[in-house]
């Protein structure tokens, strides 16, 4: 039985800086000691549309950054995608409008015990979380890279602070806006050989991983990815998350993808499997 | 208040058991327990009732498995679990050590199926009673669902109720979605059942308008949440008038105090919380605390005087 | 957009007529018609489904005959109305002669009732179908709503074809509230239905806390708005897999151009909107042209070509 | 068959001044020429919680004061008490703050031809549109005397500019907190003696307008009610606000009150009818 991130607490948090950047808003949290525990790759549940709405779940968002202490106390960042109707109450609230928060939820990404070479790979709104990353990664030593891709320029998140932990930033947009054309899997291959990458991190759509994952297999190469399936609670007791996951021995088993993810081995991930079980999951007989 | 000197009575019961608390989680809305304990202990509560287990293992449904709707959502898990037996060997025990009460919710294919797991619980002892899902299609019957069937359905209860024993409670869960419920309860109330858990989710669908095909991967799901309250209010209150002695465990849509109190004077004697798990993480906490509150403003003297009282205008 | 040049056809066809819009109104959210010819012209509309008229006067139900639900409402309006004869010498000629197409929307106590409701919508000209309201209590048969039995469905629905005449297309409607929705779907259109209307109110209820007693003067209501939405979609869905030929009439929570592409999709050849009239009086001209610039970005060149679209994949 | 205030329009109304008055929020609305068309006695019906709400019905205000030009073009003004959630989402909504409104609705208070003395009784915020009766009545040369009742002080909404247009103004509170302890019923009687009161308007809570229209007509007096009964729609569709009320023939029917009301005249009103049909009304069989 897994168990949800130890240090996940529920509490108001007000909101101390909403600015829109690009296609984005990037939202400022006071969030007191959970800024403390938010690992890279962490997320947060977030109540949305306010007392009386129609919107019963809550809205996961990755953690762009935390702050254990500062003017306001602890904060926490995210970017958020004016989406549906959720994501459109939150990034239209205003500051010292207050939220209430679930986190840090998930499980990070890990950090490799020995200096390598990092490529991370972000995908829209999928960048957040890899910045906080590779701060960790260039404290520890490593070598990061990092190549953002989104179908245009405005759905690119790299703000400059966050360019600063990064050796090299690649861009691409499939209408060719800003940076190379394409997708980030066309750039991959002569990244990873140029750089000598030897783990990939990524972040975005699905299908995007699933590109990836297969770019990294091919390679032989580690990819801890951060899966994106729509939760329900975020907390691990609706099973509603979950996705086909290879475990120690092998098995295939639906898992929990808030609690034993989002961050996952790339290599234990049944990919496109969205729409139906993969034939030999434990428990299947369809 | 007035009756801050008087004790208030908390407790329900159902068949020889009481439960401290008539709040518990409903069933597949609470995980192992182990997840909501980082929130609140779970000796806060009546009862867990666990997810609904099957004999084997099962995987569930292909994702996309929820989608919210106005109000509520729509889920299709498909009853994933691992099966009774490592079932009983891992959630029960660290259940039990966990000071949980815990109510096992059970699910078949078959009739044989329901026997089988009723006979897997008989001996496990900590256990505080059974609730018995027939909202589950029976693959005898060309997959009609057993709780659409009055006949199928007195036969899960008859057959659960042999082989349990006569110690362990039985709560027979139904559906909604049925012509008549209150023939529905009376089949299983006769069938040996010492209560009723009233309601199971609402079979209902969303479309995708982009994709241009159902929202969930098993295209229709259970729809739950606030918007089904007055579905359960309903139903629990045409059961109660039918059956006043049969206690009810009452459930769709309560996410206050308010709520909960709705469900008790229709006939609900306690409230289990679904849905609201997923949005408020200490949901059942603070209904139960608003409850308790709202019955000591109205003079109540325990959960029980407040069962099925608007029956009586 | 792309079709700007492109006549996008908003017809929908019920037996024999054709409706200009997709759009109607719902039987017994819109008054008169008058009342709402205050916001836009009639003539916007496919057609106004009349409120359910009956064969003698009926005052209703006592108030209070609403209550406000999670995203829904309950009513318990108890079919108030003028009976046919008055209904026929001054609501009728007032909608036609306004530009407004009818269909009149009938609800009997008997068989007979609807037969003679039936016969004398016989021979008005300027009306363009009915729709035949099972939803009503069957008198003869202990109460037991017409709906739900199939058989008595079947009979309701051979006796409107028999009186009324071969050209009036006949659409039934029918009741989520049963175990079985395809099955009597099944029954009512041997019996001759040219169309349904999917779907009408659940049957909930609400209690007042303070009062201790039910919200509605009539304990029961039906339940409409968005949180019946995904009910309507599952209904209209396993409806229109069974019988793809049959026009449905599709409704419950539509408030919004997607909403009501929701119900198209699952096979809804034209959608009425109830509650949503209530919160917003202009809603139908809103939705309306919301609903045809979504299927025009979607590049469908009609209405008819985007119903049960969510059936292919 | 009824229609709708002829004047009704839907329209989008910015707020221009919200204060809290004892129990009450005092409201303010640039609504435009709607304000022109606003009679003593009608009311508007606002949409309320704002998108992705829960609350799919408005709620219904009567109108305290409307002026039709001013620093904001047309003004509506209301007295709203924060009941239950609409009506809290309502009085928390700030200046500049936008609601959708549509009104003016329903009947407006009947006004002597000939100067009378005229006595207006008001419960709780049911003393709103009276101010503005007292106003048009004072215009035509009638003597306006005025009771207001509620449980408690703060529950008397009686603002000074209000009291300029009325003779007198009795006030009682049922427990004493300001003016007489009691009902305004109990007041009414030597009050009607006292100033020679011909016609009495009213508003307020249903028991109360049912004394009110006992005494009334057991003195022979005209009696014109603003009453209030939950409404769905407000505007004559769904059939859900009707009171049992004479028709000219005598006949019982049960009426909707946002069309032939609110305001109606007490002497036709079958009181004591919630949760029940009278016997003898039209259609009833039961
Ligand atoms: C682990 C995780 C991290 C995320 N991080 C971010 C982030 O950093 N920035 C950001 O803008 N968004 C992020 N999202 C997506 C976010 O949670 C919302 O799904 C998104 O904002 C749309 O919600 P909405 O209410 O605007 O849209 P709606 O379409 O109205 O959402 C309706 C419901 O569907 C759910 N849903 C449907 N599809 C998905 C899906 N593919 N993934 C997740 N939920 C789905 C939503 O959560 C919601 O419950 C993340 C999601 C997950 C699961
Ligand atoms: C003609 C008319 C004039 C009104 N004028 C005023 C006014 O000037 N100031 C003011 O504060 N309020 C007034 N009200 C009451 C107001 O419309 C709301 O009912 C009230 O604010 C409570 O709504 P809520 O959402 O806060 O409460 P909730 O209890 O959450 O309301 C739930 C629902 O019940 C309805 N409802 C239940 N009982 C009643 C009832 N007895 N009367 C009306 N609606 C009911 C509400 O409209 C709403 O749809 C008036 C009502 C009517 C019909
Ligand atoms: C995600 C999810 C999973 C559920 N799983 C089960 C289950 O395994 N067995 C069962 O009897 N009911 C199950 N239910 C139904 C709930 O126990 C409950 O009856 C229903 O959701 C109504 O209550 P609510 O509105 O409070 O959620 C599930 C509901 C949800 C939302
Ligand atoms: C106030 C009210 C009155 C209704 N009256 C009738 C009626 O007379 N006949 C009928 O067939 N359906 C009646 N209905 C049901 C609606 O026509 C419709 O089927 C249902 O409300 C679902 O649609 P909605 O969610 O858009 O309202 C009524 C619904 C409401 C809310
Ligand atoms: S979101 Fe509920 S279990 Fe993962
Ligand atoms: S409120 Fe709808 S008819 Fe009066």
């Amino acid at each position: 039985m897994s168990l949800i991130n130890k240090r996940a607490e529920q509490r108001n948090a007000e909101i101390i800086s909403n600015k829109k950047v690009g296609a984005y808003h990037h939202m400022v949290f006071a969030a007191g000691d959970m800024a403390a525990y938010c690992r890279p790759g962490n997320f947060v549940a977030i109540s949305v549309g306010g007392t009386g709405s129609s919107m019963i779940l809550r809205r996961a968002f990755a953690i762009y950054r935390a702050s254990d202490r500062g003017q306001y106390g602890g904060t926490i960042e995210l970017v958020v995608a004016p989406h549906g109707q959720g994501s459109r109450w939150l990034t239209s609230l205003e500051i010292h409008d207050v939220v209430n928060i679930v986190g840090p939820l998930g499980t990070s990404f890990g950090i490799p015990t020995e200096p390598a070479a990092a490529l991370l790979v972000g995908g829209g709104y999928g960048s957040a979380p890899l910045f906080g990353l590779a701060e960790v990664l260039k404290e520890r030593g490593c070598r990061v890279d990092m190549v953002l891709g989104a179908s245009s320029a405005g759905k690119i998140y790299a703000p400059l602070e966050g360019k600063r932990s990064v050796n090299s930033l690649t861009i691409t947009t499939e209408d060719g806006g800003a940076g190379i054309k394409g997708r980030v899997t066309q750039v991959l291959p002569g990244l990873i050989d140029k750089h000598g990458s030897e783990i990939i991190y990524s972040c975005g759509p699905m299908g995007m991983l699933a590109a990836i994952n297969e770019i990294s297999s091919s390679l032989g190469l580690l990819h801890q990815c951060a899966v994106e399936e729509a939760m329900a609670c975020g907390i691990g007791i609706c099973m509603t998350c979950v996705i086909p996951v290879k475990d120690s021995s092998g098995v295939i088993k639906m898992t929990r993808s808030c609690i034993d993810g989002p961050v996952m081995d790339g290599a234990k991930v049944i990919w496109d499997s969205s729409r139906k079980v993969p034939q030999g999951t434990w428990g299947f007989n369809g | 208040m007035d009756n801050q000197f008087q004790a208030f009575d908390p407790r329900c019961k159902f068949g020889s058991k009481f439960f401290p608390s008539p709040i518990f989680t409903a069933s597949g809305c609470a995980g192992s327990g182990k997840e909501l304990s980082q929130f609140f202990d779970l000796d806060e509560l009546g009862a867990v009732v666990t997810k609904s287990i099957s004999v084997k293992p099962r995987s569930g449904r292909a994702t996309p498995r929820m989608a919210e709707t106005p109000s509520g959502m729509l889920n299709s898990i498909g009853l994933q679990g691992p099966g009774i037996d490592q079932f009983l060997a891992e959630d029960i025990p660290w259940l039990i050590s966990n000071n949980a009460r815990v109510i096992v919710s059970i699910s078949g294919e078959t009739i044989d199926e329901y026997a089988s797991l009723a006979r897997k619980l008989r001996g496990v002892s900590g256990i505080s009673g059974i609730e018995v899902n027939i909202s589950c299609p029976n693959v005898e019957n060309r997959g009609m669902v057993f709780a659409c069937d009055p006949v199928a359905s007195k036969s899960v209860v008859e057959s659960v109720r042999r082989n349990v024993g006569g110690e362990l409670p039985i709560i027979v869960k139904l559906s909604p979605d049925v012509t008549d419920i209150v023939s529905i309860a009376g089949e299983v109330i006769n069938a040996g059942a010492d209560g009723l858990a009233l309601i199971n989710t609402l079979l209902g669908m969303a479309i995708d308008i982009d994709a241009m095909r159902p929202k969930l991967a098993g295209k229709t799901g259970g729809l739950s949440g606030p918007a089904i309250r007055p579905v359960a209010v309903r139903a629990i209150y045409q059961v109660h008038a039918a059956f006043r002695n049969i206690p009810i465990l009452g459930m769709g849509g309560v996410a206050s105090g308010r709520d909960a109190l709705e469900l008790i004077m229709a006939g609900a004697s306690a409230i289990s919380i679904g849905t609201a798990n997923f949005g408020d993480p200490t949901s059942v906490v603070r209904i139960k605390k608003e409850l308790v509150d709202l019955l000591k403003e109205r003079k109540f003297s325990s959960v029980a005087a407040a069962v099925g009282v608007a029956h009586e205008k």
